[in-house]
């Protein structure tokens, strides 16, 4: 059965995201998976990572010992200065989100759909919701990718036809990576652009409740080189 | 000058009223005003609406949880009022569940301009976010410039408790690193902004014009962090 | 005839109006005459000159040779540095401003209306006006003192039952000197509170379109002490 | 990094297209960008619109009045459109009245706010200002909490021409005293900011994170003013 087969790592679903990641842009990584994305490195490419607490030009996590206690990524995490850092307020951090200036956003989700809507802040049978900063983001960034189980524990599949569940903003994911590959989010629906090791068009398509475009060219997932 | 240093919290909280609004910044665990909410609760003061990023951690740390877990806010305006992981059961998601406190849930950065807004006399404003979404449902909508947009009111407070870096005696406040985030929006926005300062104050003049987060005249009260306050 | 007498000096004016600024307040002085209520320094009282380009808290003038050329007024007079002095930009100044944190602004006028109206930006003769922060000021101040000369150069009255010209905000006027004196703006219209010193309350109203409410305790304009 | 230093304010002035919007800074005489405004002027581009709080002054120095006088600008938007004295017959006021040039009077703290949203991607706002003028008229109306406002629009433009006193290479920047005015919320409204500046541009790293009035992401464009710069 194709659900048995080994799946994606999470480190090496965020790589491939951030090997999309382009010279100068500003990054906004979401709490949780996407912080992986900052792991991989490339050193032709020079990357602006803005968190929504204001600051703009962090570093890698700060060694144990030596973090600076005041300097926090949007996760919490003791995050280090890299030259040409600055700090604003979180009135002036949105200022900067909502003009349009982060390139990318990169969240998780818990659906996605094949228009582009994707869900991430409530479960409707709990009270309440966690939205942070997901819905500026979301509205605002230049693109949003999404890192994601491909399907819940469940089994059920989390790209869809149409979200369920209340969506984070309608229409602007352009790029998903899931355990089982890269899917880029086309005005005719996903498409599917490479392939897990070992998965076929047809497995991924198995646990997807869209339909999936499969591209003539379409090529196994890659990974950090 | 007029002497804005209290030389306790307490002092610095005794007289806020039952029902009062308070806004309470702090985001990731930095730049939370522990010793004036430490402060607030000691005082007992009921009724509160506060407004905070959050609705208080699980950690033993004095948030606005603690305030909430004893029962002296009624209503939050928060951009999380579900934990990020079901299983974080806070008090006030306890509370939530039972219909005892209240919440207005409210994504960041119009929670950040909301607040803007309240600190520069805006009467409403348009944003983008929200916009498709259930939290926009009823809200008034309006194209401009071919997209879309939702309008927003400002969140006014009666008071701001805020956490500086360092101050000066006129009231000049210095924030460092990310402990910056809400705090120089909410010190602006109340009507009376409480300030627990990290570093000594020093005497006005002392702190270069060019270098001030928030200036003096938005602050009414000022108390050093002594060597047992809460420092983390 | 009356208008021969002789009439209160501009920093006579200037400093009755500053006698009524309270220890703590937040001050506002519009370019030209409301600057000269800076030169009233009462020691007992300490007062905040905000000006709209983001400085708030400045002092007197600089002296020849100890300017700071960066530091300027809303005049672009040289000003100096006090000790608390705070730099804002100017969407921050002017929030300052809407917040409703200025307790006075101190503004010329060419007409005051008994209702509270003004006006001191545009004269529809000329094209265009001169508004400046007025507008703001005048909308968000707690109160607006105005200094002006009591009559035009023709000798027409400037304190008016509707203003003629294009207001610069409706109703905001509390507290007017002129060189003739000292008037409230009540509920009722102005009332004459000090009279220029041998000027009779009548020798007012003849210069004065508006009917004058004349008080019991009419006193004679105060001086600097 | 990016290399954002340019040798010549000619070179950062080049890419500039007739029909342009541009921003420039300055108040009371200070922190105006005079010499990315002579590099303007030389460059020649035409139809151009302009934000400034002023419309030029007589003196003899550099400001957007030289544009003006050189028949380079269409329209101004401007906080001054009338001299404040009717003796002073500036270019603007002689092609103002000759119908030679547009302009829209915006009152100086909606003109900021303005160009603040601009900055941060609000749609519009409503502000009290103007309200009850004949500025207002005509424009929508709204009675928020018992106060009338007056709706207002983001003032867009594709330069910001402003001048800083410091900055680094990777484009934060710092301004002093009162020649920040307007520097700060042109320099993040503009679609391509560039900045002249007066002390040394330092490697960056130099400058305190927590000490920046512009962070480097808004700046595209630096040039030191050179010591036959236009100082004043």
């Amino acid at each position: 059965m194709a659900t048995d087969k080994p799946r994606l790592q999470r480190q090496a679903m965020c790589d491939r995201l951030a090997m999309e990641f382009q010279d100068e842009w500003i990054v906004n990584l979401g709490v949780g998976m996407p912080t992986l994305c900052s792991n991989y490195v490339d050193p032709d490419k020079d990357l602006v990572f803005h968190s929504e607490n204001g600051v703009i030009g962090y570093g890698p996590l700060a060694p144990a010992g030596e973090e600076d206690p005041h300097l926090v990524n949007a996760g919490g995490q003791n995050v280090t200065a890299v030259p040409g850092m600055a700090i604003v307020h979180h009135a002036d951090s949105f200022a900067l989100i909502r003009k349009g200036m982060v390139d990318v956003t990169v969240m998780g989700a818990y659906e996605v759909a094949e228009n582009g809507d994707f869900a991430n802040w409530r479960i409707p049978t709990r009270k309440g919701g966690g939205i942070g900063g997901a819905m500026d983001l979301a509205a605002c960034a230049k693109q949003v990718f999404i890192a994601m189980e491909h399907c819940t524990r469940e089994g059920q599949p989390r790209m869809l036809k149409r979200c369920a569940l209340p969506i984070t903003a309608p229409g602007v994911v352009t790029l998903v990576a899931t355990d089982l590959g890269l899917f880029r989010v086309t005005p005719q629906g996903f498409e599917l652009r490479e392939h897990a090791p070992g998965w076929s068009a047809a497995d991924i398509q198995e646990l997807t409740e869209a339909q999936l475009i499969i591209p003539e060219d379409l090529q196994e997932f890659r990974f950090r080189g | 000058m007029k002497n804005k240093i209290y030389q306790s919290f307490d002092a610095a909280m005794a007289d806020v009223a039952d029902g009062s609004v308070f806004m309470s910044p702090g985001f990731g665990g930095v730049g939370i005003p522990r010793n004036l909410l430490a402060a607030l609760h000691r005082q007992g003061a009921r009724d509160l609406t506060g407004v905070s990023n959050n609705t208080g951690t699980l950690d033993e740390k004095v948030d606005v949880g603690t305030l909430i877990a004893a029962g002296q806010v009624k209503k939050m305006y928060a951009a999380f009022t579900a934990p990020t992981h079901p299983s974080q059961v806070t008090p006030f998601v306890q509370m939530y569940n039972n219909d005892e406190i209240d919440a207005e849930l409210v994504p960041q950065g119009t929670m950040a301009e909301r607040i803007r807004a309240a600190a520069s006399g805006i009467g409403a404003f348009y944003t983008p976010a929200s916009v498709g979404t259930e939290l926009a449902e009823g809200k008034e909508h309006r194209e401009i410039n071919g997209r879309t947009y939702v309008l927003e009111y400002p969140i006014h407070a009666d008071y701001a408790l805020v956490r500086a870096w360092r101050a000066d005696t006129f009231g000049n406040l210095q924030f460092r690193m990310a402990a910056r985030n809400f705090n120089p929006i909410m010190a602006m926005a109340a009507r009376i902004t409480v300030a627990e300062v990290e570093e000594e104050i020093v005497p006005a003049g002392e702190l270069d014009p060019d270098k001030i987060h928030v200036p003096g005249v938005y602050v009414d009260r000022l108390v050093q962090i002594p060597p047992d306050g809460i420092w983390d």
